[in-house]
Parts: C-alpha cells; structure tokens; sequence
C-alpha cells in the first residue's frame, strides 16, 4: 500500500476542485450565512453534487450509488474544506451511509441507500449528548414495549439535525452510562411524534440542533444491527468520519496557508514584501512541515481504512488529532499574518478559523484522540 | 499613616453610601460599560448617578490635579481607593480612552490652555475620545501614515483616511496623527492634533470584524478645517507623543488581558464544568495544558506585579512594557483556546440565548486580534531585541 | 511586601559577584572535573565562601550565623548559578541548616550549627529512594530497638552523600509506602556501622552518592522533630531548598543567556552579525521574557518563604516548574544559537545545560511540581 | 514476480547459512559497527566473516554494479534484501561515508577511473572516507570556505584546515571541498577533491564533545601535494557536487534519527519505567508530553514513508530534504528531552558501570548537535522558505 495517491483519485480530486471553485466558493458560505438561510446550505448545489455521483460516494452500486471507496470521500471532504462548502454531504453521505451499509436492516438499505445516493434523503446522526463528544456516555433511553421501544431523553449539537428526515439514535438499551456495552441503534423518522427539534447557530454557520426525545415509540424493526451492540459498528463508522474530518481539515489548513504565503508575497510594509522578513518566512516553513506531516497521516488513514486494517482506529485518532493542532495553527498563524485585516468579516480568512474549530470539536477534539491513541498503545 | 487610616475609613464610608447596588456586580455586557459623551444613553439611573457621585469628587481620575477635573489624590491614596473599589465589586463609574490615553498624555505634553479645555470634561465623561493612528496600508508601520494637515494660515485642513478607529463612530473628538511636513523624514513629519468629530467634512465607517461586533471603523476625513490652537506640542514634533501613548497603550492591553476573559482562574472553571476525580481534572491531558497556562499566567501576573513596583522604586523602561505587551496578549489567546476546550461544542454557539454574556466563540475570535491591535507581537519583540538586547539591526 | 531587591540584598549580590568571579568562575569547575578531584568541590574554596559567612548565612546568630534570611540565600544562589560554583552550599548551609532549626533538637543545634556556620561540617540529606523525587514514597525502615533504632534501606542519589560527616535521613517509622504520616527525620555519623556509602558520577561534575543502610543502630536522642510526623517540616524545608534551586537556576538561565546575546553581536555570518537575522532576535526576545517572568517568580517565592506565608508552598512548586522550563530552554537554545562551538567539551556552555538539567530534577522536576501545583489549586 | 520469489528464497538461505549468530544482535555499543579501513580492527571473528561474507557477494552496496564492488541488484531486489536482513536482525556488515556520500557521488559525477579505483575498495571496507566540507568560522555559511588548492601543474598544493571531520583520525582517504579560484563569487571557485590522509602534511585533532565523545576532528593541511587526477568533475565546478551530498546527508541524518536513540516506542518505556494505572501512565503531565510527541513522531515516520514512495513514483524533490531533516532532528532531540524525563536522576549518570550501553545522559547531550550538524535547523527552514514557498529574498 503505498502512500500515494492514485491516478484515478487525482482525476475526482481535479474534478472537485473544478466544480468547488464554480459553484461552491468561501463566497457561497458567506451568501448562505448572510441570507440566514433556514437550512443552512443550498439544496441546489446540493442536488448537482449528487449529480456528480458524491451523495451516492460510499454506496454499494447494486443501492444505486458509485461506491468509490473512502479515498475518494475523503479527497472531496479536503476540497470542501477549502471552499468551506456546506452540504449535507458529511452527515449523510458518509456517516448515515457508513452505518447503513454496517449495520443496515436488508429493508432499511433497500428503502434509504438509493435516496442517500439521489440526494432525497438527509440523514442525522444524533449520537453526543452533552458540549463534549462521547460515545460510551450516551444515556438516551430506549425501554422494550411491545414489539417495539420507548426513547427518552435527549441529543445534543445533532449535525444537520433540524432538516433531517431520518435520524440514526444512539440509545442505551443496557448497561451504565459511561459503559460501552448495552448501546443500540435506531433509524426513525423525524415527523415521529414525542420528537422536538431546535436549532442552534454555530460559529461556522452550520446546522446542528438540539433533540428532545419525549416517548417516541419506534417498532422493532426500526432497530439497526444487533441490539445492545452498536458500541463496536459505531465506533468503526465514527473512523471513517473522523478520517473525512480531518481530510477536510488538511484542505482547510492547506488552502489558509495558501493564501497566507500569497498575502505574504504581496503585501508590502518597510518598504519590502513582510514574506521577506525572516520569522514570517521560518514560521511559514514550520507550518509547511506539519501540514505536509498531517497530509501523510491523513492519506495513510484513509487507505488503512479503505483496505479495513486493525490500525484504523489508531490512526483514525492520530489523524483526528493532529489535524486539530495543524489546522488550529495554520489558521492562527492566517489571522496574525494577515494583520488587522485577518480580524475583518469583510476578508474571508475568518470563515476557515471558524470552521477548522468546529471541525477540530466534532467527533473527538484533540485531547480525546490524544488519550484514545495513548491507550490503544498501551499507556 | 494615620491619615491613611482615616482616608481609608471616610472612603469606605463614602462608597457605602454612595455606590448604588447595581454598580456592584459584576459587568458582563457590553453595555455594562459606561463610556459617556454627547450622546451617551445611560443604561438604567445606577449609571447615570454612580458616574455624577465619582465625577463629583474626581475620583474618576483621583491622581489628577483637582483644577482638571481630578481628585488630588496622592499615589498611596489612590491605591486605597482602588482597594476599596474592589473590594465592594464596584464598576468603574466611567471607561474611557479621555482617562487611559489622551489625558496621560496632555497632562506631559499639552498647554495649560489644553489641559484646563478637555481634562475635565473628560474626567466628568462629557466627551469621548477616539484616536486616529493607524491608516490603510500602514499596518505595523505606523510612521508610514499619509493623513496629510497642510497649513491654511489660520487652521488646518485635514485630508485622509484613518482605521482601527476604535468607536469612532461613537465619539465626540479625536487626537489624532497628521503629516504635516510631507517633505521631511517619516518620523519627523508628524503632528498630534485634537479636533471635534462633528466637524464638517468627517464621516465613519464601523468594520464588522470576525467575532461579529464592530468596535473599530474607517474615518475619513474630507477638506475637515482644525484650529491651529489644536496642535498639541510643536509641530512635526508628534511621533514623540505618539510613542509615549503606544507604550502607554501596550502596558494597558497586556494589564488588561487580565479581566478581559472569564474564568478568571482556568482550573477551577475546569474543575466545574468537566469534574475532578480524585482531587485531580478528569480529562488529564487537557489539565497538563492547563497547568502549563495558568503557571505562565501567574508568572505574568507577577511581572507585573514586579514591573509596578520597580517602576515605583525608579526603575521601569518603555521596553518592559512591550514584553508585558507580547506575554500578555499571547497568553491571552491561549487561555480563549483553552476555554474553547474546556467548554467543547457549547463554547462554540455562535448565538446563545440561555446566557446573558457573549458566546464564548465570538470572545476566542475576539482575542485573535490581541496580538495584533498596539502593536504585533512581531513588533515587540523586534522592540525587545533591538532596545533592550540591544542586538544589531539586520540591514 | 514590594517585589523589588532591597538594597542589603544588593550589596550582597554585588559581593558575591565580585567573589565568584575571582575564586570561583566556570574553569574552576572544568578544573575540578578534569582532575578527578575526590571531593568534587574544593575545600579551600568552601573555607572562603564561609569567610563571607555564606556557610551561615540561615544559621541564627547565636549560633554562631549569619541568620540573613532566605532572600540572601537565594540571591547567592543565582550567582552561584551563573559561575556555576560547587560546594556544599546548598546541601549543607541551606538544607541540613533549615531541619536543623525546623526540627532539630537543642543539643544537635548546638552541636551541629555552629560547625555548619564555620563551614566545618558537611550535613547531606538522604531523602529520595528511586529515580525521581518522591517524599510520600520513603521506605527506608526504623524499627524500634532498645531506646533507639534499627535502619533497613537505600538512598539513591544524595547530594553530597560520599564526603559528608552526618546525614538527615527521612525514614519510615509508621505508615504505609506512599502516605504522608509514619515519615521520621533523624540525624546519624556517616561512620556509622552498617553505612555503606557509593560516589555516583552526575553529568554535572557533582557529588551523589547512592547509600546502603544495613541494621544501622541509632539512639532515641537521634530523632530529630516529632515521631511519625516528618512530612510536614521536611515538605517546609523542600520548598526552601526548592527556591534556592529555582534561584540558582535563573542565574544559570541568565548568565548563559547573556553569553548567548554576546555571541549573537560579535560572531558573522554570510557577512553580518547573527545577532541580526530577525528569527533569532524573536527567539532571543521571547527568551527574554521568559527570564523575566521566571526572575519576578523566583524573588516573590524567596520573599513568600521569608515571610513564611501559607502560599509559599505553591509558590515553590511556581518556581521550580518554572525554572525547569525557562533554564532548559536557555540552556538548549545557548547550544544552538553558538552552533558547532557549543557542542564542543572546549567551550564552557556545555556545562550550564549539564548542571541545569541536574538542579531541574532535584527535589521535584517540571511535572512533579506542575502537578502539585494543579493539586494544591484544587485540580 | 516468480523470479522474485526464488530471489527470496534464495537470500532467505543464504543469510540464514552465512550470518553469524553474533551479528543478529541489536548494535549497542560504539565498537559494534563496522567501519573498516586500513587499520581498522575487528571486534571479534564474526564481524570479519560478515564483511568477508556480504562483500562477496557485493551485498554492501547491493544496487552497485558488479564491476564497482556491487551487487548488481534491482531495487525490487534490494528492497527485498533489505527485509530479509531486516527480518533476521542483521547488523549491517559495514557502516561508511564511502556508501553513503562518496559512492553516489562518484556514480553520478566520478570519472569511469575514479569509479573503477574507489567503488570496489569502498565496497570492501578496504579504504575508510571522511568528509571535508566544514571550516572554522564559516558554520552555516558553508561556501565560504577558504582551504586553498593552488595548481602547480601536475598537482594542487593544499594548504587550509577542515573542522567537524567526522573520524579523521581514524579515515584513510578524504572527499574535500578546496578553493581553486579565490577570485571568483564564493560559490564559483569551489573543487571537489579525493586524497589520501596518509600524504605529507595531513594532520587531525580529535574534538571532544560535551558528551564526552570524539567523533569529530579539526584536520589541517600544511603544503599538501595532492595528483591533478584526483580532482572530481570540473575544476571550479565542486560546489554543484557539495550540494547534492549535502541533500543526501540531510535525507540519512533525518531519516537515522530514528534509530539513533534507545526506546522505539516511548510510551511502551514510560510505562515500563514509571507503571501505569487503569491502562494509562502513572505521571498523567508527562504523559501529555509523551502522546504528543508520539503522535508527531508516527506523522514523521509516516511522512518519510510517503516522500521514498512519492520518489519511487517519481515526484520528490530536493527541498523535501529540508523538511525531513528539520522534522527529525527536532523531535530526535524531544525525543531525548523525554527519555531523561521518564529516567529522572538515574539518566543524569555520567557513568554507569551496570549499564552497557551509553548513558542516557551523554546520548542526550549528543542529541542537541543534531539541529546543528549537516546543515542547521535555521538552514533547513531558510531552504524550505526559499525554495519550496517561493518567499521573496530579504534584503
């Protein structure tokens, strides 16, 4: 497996790249933020990438979709991470078509893998529950009645929750809070009844919401894999998501750092270009490294996930995290170069700072994988 | 130091008395802050009469000689009337660039006539201040500027554009830098003059900056006439006054990192919204950083501390207020980064209506700019290196 | 309580300065090293420095001290830092001295502290047991015998433990390895039979021994302080060693720091001083800083312990941390900024970043106290 | 692919009946590499058989050509010893600058003749190579160098000194940097050199360490004559040379980093040395050190990973170099900063006789020259700014 990337990968990332710049630039975000948008993104653009075949990216093609492998996920999620594109494309196409596939009732891929994959169907994950990711903290209750369960209680920062028409629930059917086993997975609609949606205004201008889940009654089969077991599946379509985080990550940092060394290029002050003065130009080269080490890591994470090795999930962690520190200092490094037009809403380098700290918290901030790579080797 | 005792005692008494209840809690929006002028709106009739009482005995500015507006308070005095301040949690009756900034520096370097017009009117919070310095394309080279005052005899005519204005648009007059010898050396073609913002010819811009507020704007000044009589020192002599107030101005941003974001010891926030185990931070590496932070953090506190106290004892350079600058505001940014972490996905809302305060995203984007207003940290060092170190100039 | 030196302080400071450089600059410490000196210190040397009354500089006066506080102590410590001067100084006139007067009986003050103040004994601590500081961790045993005492254990590591007349020797009398209570302090001839004393070599040109206590015999009146109740006294007399170490530290950080500065003027690269390419001017300016804020640090900390203050021990914990990272910092970046030269054995920087190492871990290293801090702060 | 699979077969049996027991060690110790030359004594039966043994076979230099002393191999069939060796834990027969500086710069720049003299005895251990490129007082301004070749026909006379000559004292032959036109730009009048240490007028001094070791020398030259033939690729041409080495021994000293200091995995030593609890390190500070490096470690392995296979896909680049040795000398030296944090006063020893190793200490202090050596850490980012990011020259 070699660290590099393929011919054919290079021509979806050309591709991307081509379609990015026309229809979904920084510009776009800014139009969408502006127009307080009830979605949260444009659901034009969104039907022409699914025409581009991405909604249906990691479906299996007998469900009607390209399935190209993750690779190729994650190269779009890092050209998305350059024109900030909002889309439901990480909460749907990946993480709901991830568990679908994983977990999925044969029913349950029937009906909603071909609508992933036409772009009719956003779907949720509502998982966390509280301001820090943890997936072994879930509390939500789903008790047995009848032939079917009772959920209550609550989810918190549901990514592209209040537009969702299914959402996937993460609820304790067993154990403590705080173990990993007794946890099950549920696809329910989101006109249920007992079922309340608010949405809360993020700092990079995405949608999440908050979910009240009050004696929503959901039948049997609405359960995804095996009950009291989802800990494990979760943890694995978690990786994968995590991988596309960070992919997204590296073209966040790598397109800030880009126009950081174009602004240092060009401005001007004493007289010289400031790209000229030594400790811009040492702590641009310093950046370049770790960007470059995050691009290994990254690529490294999806092939290993791609091809299902055991490492996944550490690396999964390693990417995660060094991800969080590389984009928190490229973006960082964005603002304080450019100076107090870095600190405007009128310049858009603040869009790539806002969205790389909301990236860098989802699923998992630094110190969460930090500890999690550490106990996977043993220490 | 019987007289201390008994000033400390009247004082008590006199606060007791005096500052109203809802000045005694502490300031957590915007509006909390009193900043008076023309068109100032008090928020509820506390404001308005903790401000007249401290205006009333000059105790919004107690060292300053009591003909401008001042309280003749004596240092150890004063410190006394900031000790009992604090210790009721009272406001500031009046924030206020007049008291950090132009007062300081009228006091060294304006003319009787100055000093007896503005001291007081700022010292009451009549009239606000706003400071013209930076220009477009000047950035950290703040001598470049090109707002140009050529001689009309009887007045200036000021033509130009300023930014990083902070609150032009809400202030009554500026001090300002001009060119006024366009011909001469950049330092030494510049003068620092005051002039009133409701003059003909001068217009304001706010600049919405990434954390969603708008403290800063553009103004322009277009064919604005200014009063000789406006001139502060002697003319193309202003890039003297302008250095006093940026170490002036640098001593204050890195002093006043200190209050500027919650939490105001991080463990202890950490402490209650993660939870400790054991005595120790449940969430262990963030707690390592933490640590690292909050012992850099008193190791700032203290050098100022140091660096107060030297300064009495007739030590103290402009130099060491670019380290306090630099330390400061970079520490600053650290503990925002920190708390962002502390407090997870919550700490990024961007609105939050279950909280009176700011979201805590829009005070982290807030304090990206820490580092950059007065002076870059780039620039402090190269001050620290140069006229401290006194290391030679690269060429 | 101003932070600012007073002008007695001063004087001393100038003194000492003026001393060091004379009988006891850097070469006297390659000098030392090189002759294989069986002592490690030079004796005539240490008979002078007790001349100046620095031997009993904590010793009261009536017997036969100095009695001028720990500010003092500390602030010819950091000038001992910056020559890098060795001697029983902070073995004996700093430790042994501060138990002696915390909990020494009167007849062992009187025998003892005068011998101390006339530099004619030296008094080595035997605390630590392993490879890292560790107080509550003791195992040393003392039994019950007679009226005395029977010592079972080891001693790793005792500064200045090969060439002492008596040792302080923390045992445990009660309690279990790793509790604070059943610590005992008492105080034994290092001719003792059953002593067996072992000279390790530091990378600091220093003397340690490593010491094996078998069925050592000692009497009652031996004990020093209160039975089972050591940890207390002991932690009271760490934090002053502490300090003092701090203190030498920031004179070791500031001396090789201003050899670094001068290095930077005089030495030409690529035609011009080095001292002017701009990155290393910001790394030196933040270098700086860092000494300064570990200078305001260092002297609140000897103030705080003067006055006895209830945050001395916190502060101690600031300072040591503190100083670890600033002296290793300046120690690291004096090497690389003198390039090859430094790492020459010829050039005398090697030996600061040698002793700056060894007085960071003594009595607590960088995370030993960055932790106690946090503690002491409630996380 | 079936050719390649009796390849394995084949060196699989052949190591197996050809390296000795004692050569599929761990090396430990200073005397456990082979470094030949004329003098050079082995340390034991088996170290002699083994370089007898791979040098047969031209397994030294196993991608060399025959007819040079190689083993005439393809890189999938090097690749392949390499993992074999690998597989058994076999030592290296033989370590030498002439394998991995000279040698590839005789293959890309020698003469057919230099080639056929120098590559087979290279290939041997027969004639051991030292470097010299550096000068006193020229540090990183390398091409500053002023040991004169003066050409008295049918030689050059030397006359000069070299410094940080890695093993001069012990090398028989150097590959040497001399001016051979003082008048030219600096970069202009640069030759590349072979002579024998062994001529007239060579002299070495050892340099020791702070570590206590002397792997370097000063090497002076006094009148030496050295044969016109000896001269590599064109006269005055020497520095096109000097750089591509300098960018292999960026790349070596990057890439050995990892090997050079104990406990390959520091977590698995931390946890060894200081215990864990629940499954995390009992010293939770250190720990939070001990991840991050390890995270930015594998990023590193990682990245050394992706740059071999972008170049056997034919992308790669010089400047990449820069980053590789940059990245790995500044974590080699985090990496000892936290080993004498996980051993505490027992890896200050200076000495210590239970221990056959090093101490920690000296190992530690050795690694501080890693950011100096070959090209410092200032270097590689003045490189990587320049060449990579295209930054505009200072002035």
């Amino acid at each position: 497996m070699a660290l590099v990337i393929s011919q054919e990968h290079d021509l979806l990332r050309d591709a991307a790249k081509g379609f990015l710049a026309e229809h979904a630039p920084v510009s776009a975000l800014r139009t969408l933020r502006d127009s307080d948008d009830p979605f949260g993104y444009d659901p034009a653009l969104w039907q022409r990438m699914t025409e581009m075949g991405w909604a249906g990216i990691l479906v299996p093609e007998k469900y009607g979709g390209l399935d190209f492998g993750i690779v190729g996920a994650g190269l779009l999620m890092e050209e998305m991470g350059r024109t900030l594109s909002a889309s439901p494309f990480f909460s749907t196409a990946i993480m709901a078509a991830t568990l679908l596939k994983e977990v999925g009732r044969e029913a349950q891929k029937k009906r909603l893998l071909p609508q992933i994959a036409a772009g009719k169907a956003v779907v949720a994950l509502a998982l966390d529950e509280g301001r820090s990711h943890d997936p072994g903290g879930i509390k939500l209750a789903a008790k047995p009645s009848g032939n079917g369960f009772v959920l209550n209680g609550e989810k918190t920062f549901v990514l592209d929750g209040h537009l969702a028409d299914q959402v996937i629930v993460a609820a304790r059917t067993g154990g403590k809070a705080g173990t990993k086993s007794g946890l099950s997975l549920f696809l329910i609609e989101t006109d249920r009844a007992g079922l309340e949606f608010r949405r809360r205004t993020m700092v990079d201008s995405r949608n999440v919401a908050d979910i009240t889940f009050a004696e929503v009654k959901v039948d049997g089969d609405q359960l995804m894999g095996k009950l009291d077991e989802a800990y494990e599946p979760l943890e694995k379509a978690l990786d994968v998501g995590r991988a596309c985080l960070s992919s997204e990550m590296l073209g966040t940092a790598s397109e800030a750092f880009e126009r950081t060394l174009e602004y240092l290029r060009e401005r001007k002050q004493f007289g010289v270009p400031i790209g000229s003065f030594q400790v811009l130009q040492h702590r641009a080269a310093h950046l370049f490294s770790e960007i470059e080490m995050l691009r290994s890591v990254v690529l490294k994470t999806l092939l290993s996930l791609q091809a299902s090795d055991a490492s996944s999930s550490f690396l999964a962690s390693l990417a995660k995290a060094k991800a969080a520190q590389v984009v928190g200092l490229a973006t960082s490094e964005a603002i304080q170069m450019h100076g107090g037009i870095g600190m405007t809403d009128e310049f858009d380098i603040g869009f790539f700072i806002k969205r790389a700290k909301v990236a860098s918290e989802t699923y998992g901030d630094y110190y969460f994988h930090a500890d999690r790579f550490a106990r996977i080797k043993g220490y | 130091m019987e007289h201390l005792e008994t000033f400390t005692e009247e004082t008590r008494a006199w606060l007791e008395e005096n500052c109203p209840a809802g000045m005694r809690r502490p300031m957590r929006r915007e509006e909390d802050a009193v900043w008076g002028g023309r068109n100032y709106k008090f928020h509820g009739e506390d404001q308005r009469l903790w401000l007249e009482r401290m205006a009333g005995r000059g105790w919004t500015v107690p060292t300053w000689a009591k003909e401008y507006g001042g309280g003749g308070l004596t240092p150890e005095e004063a410190k006394i009337l900031k000790r009992e301040l604090k210790r009721i949690g009272a406001r500031p009756a009046l924030v206020s660039f007049g008291i950090w900034m132009l007062g300081p520096a009228l006091l060294k370097y304006g003319s009787e006539t100055h000093k007896k017009e503005h001291l007081p009117r700022i010292a009451r919070g009549e009239i606000r201040w706003c400071q013209g310095y930076s220009e477009p394309n000047a950035g950290s080279d703040l001598a470049s500027l090109q707002t140009k005052a050529e001689d009309k005899g009887d007045h200036f005519l000021i033509n130009g554009q300023k930014v990083w204005t902070s609150y032009a648009d809400k202030s009554d007059w500026i001090f300002c830098l001009v060119r006024t010898d366009p011909k001469a050396p950049k330092h030494e073609g510049i003068s620092f003059l005051l002039f009133d913002m409701a003059s003909k010819g001068v217009s304001t811009k706010p600049i919405r900056l990434i954390s969603g507020s708008s403290p800063f704007c553009e103004t322009f000044f277009d064919d604005v006439k200014v009063p000789k009589e406006n001139l502060v020192g002697e003319l193309n002599k202003g890039w003297a006054i302008a250095k006093y107030l940026l170490t002036h101005e640098r001593e204050m941003i890195g002093a006043s990192g200190i209050e500027r974001l919650p939490g105001s010891d991080l463990g202890a926030t950490a402490a209650e919204v993660i939870g400790t185990k054991s005595g120790t931070l449940r969430n262990h590496l963030l707690r390592a950083d933490i640590v690292r932070h909050e012992m850099d953090w008193a190791a700032f506190l203290l050098t100022l501390e140091r660096a107060r106290d030297e300064a009495k004892a007739g030590a103290g350079t402009g130099a060491v207020s670019s380290m306090l600058k630099y330390i400061g505001t970079e520490l600053n940014k650290e503990r925002a980064e920190l708390l962002m972490a502390i407090n997870g996905l919550q700490g990024l809302l961007w609105e939050n209506e279950e909280d009176p305060e700011p979201p805590l995203s829009r005070q982290w984007l807030r304090s990206k700019g820490n580092s950059i207003e007065g002076g870059t940290s780039e620039i402090q060092l190269d001050i620290i290196a140069k006229r401290v170190l006194r290391l030679p100039q690269g060429n």
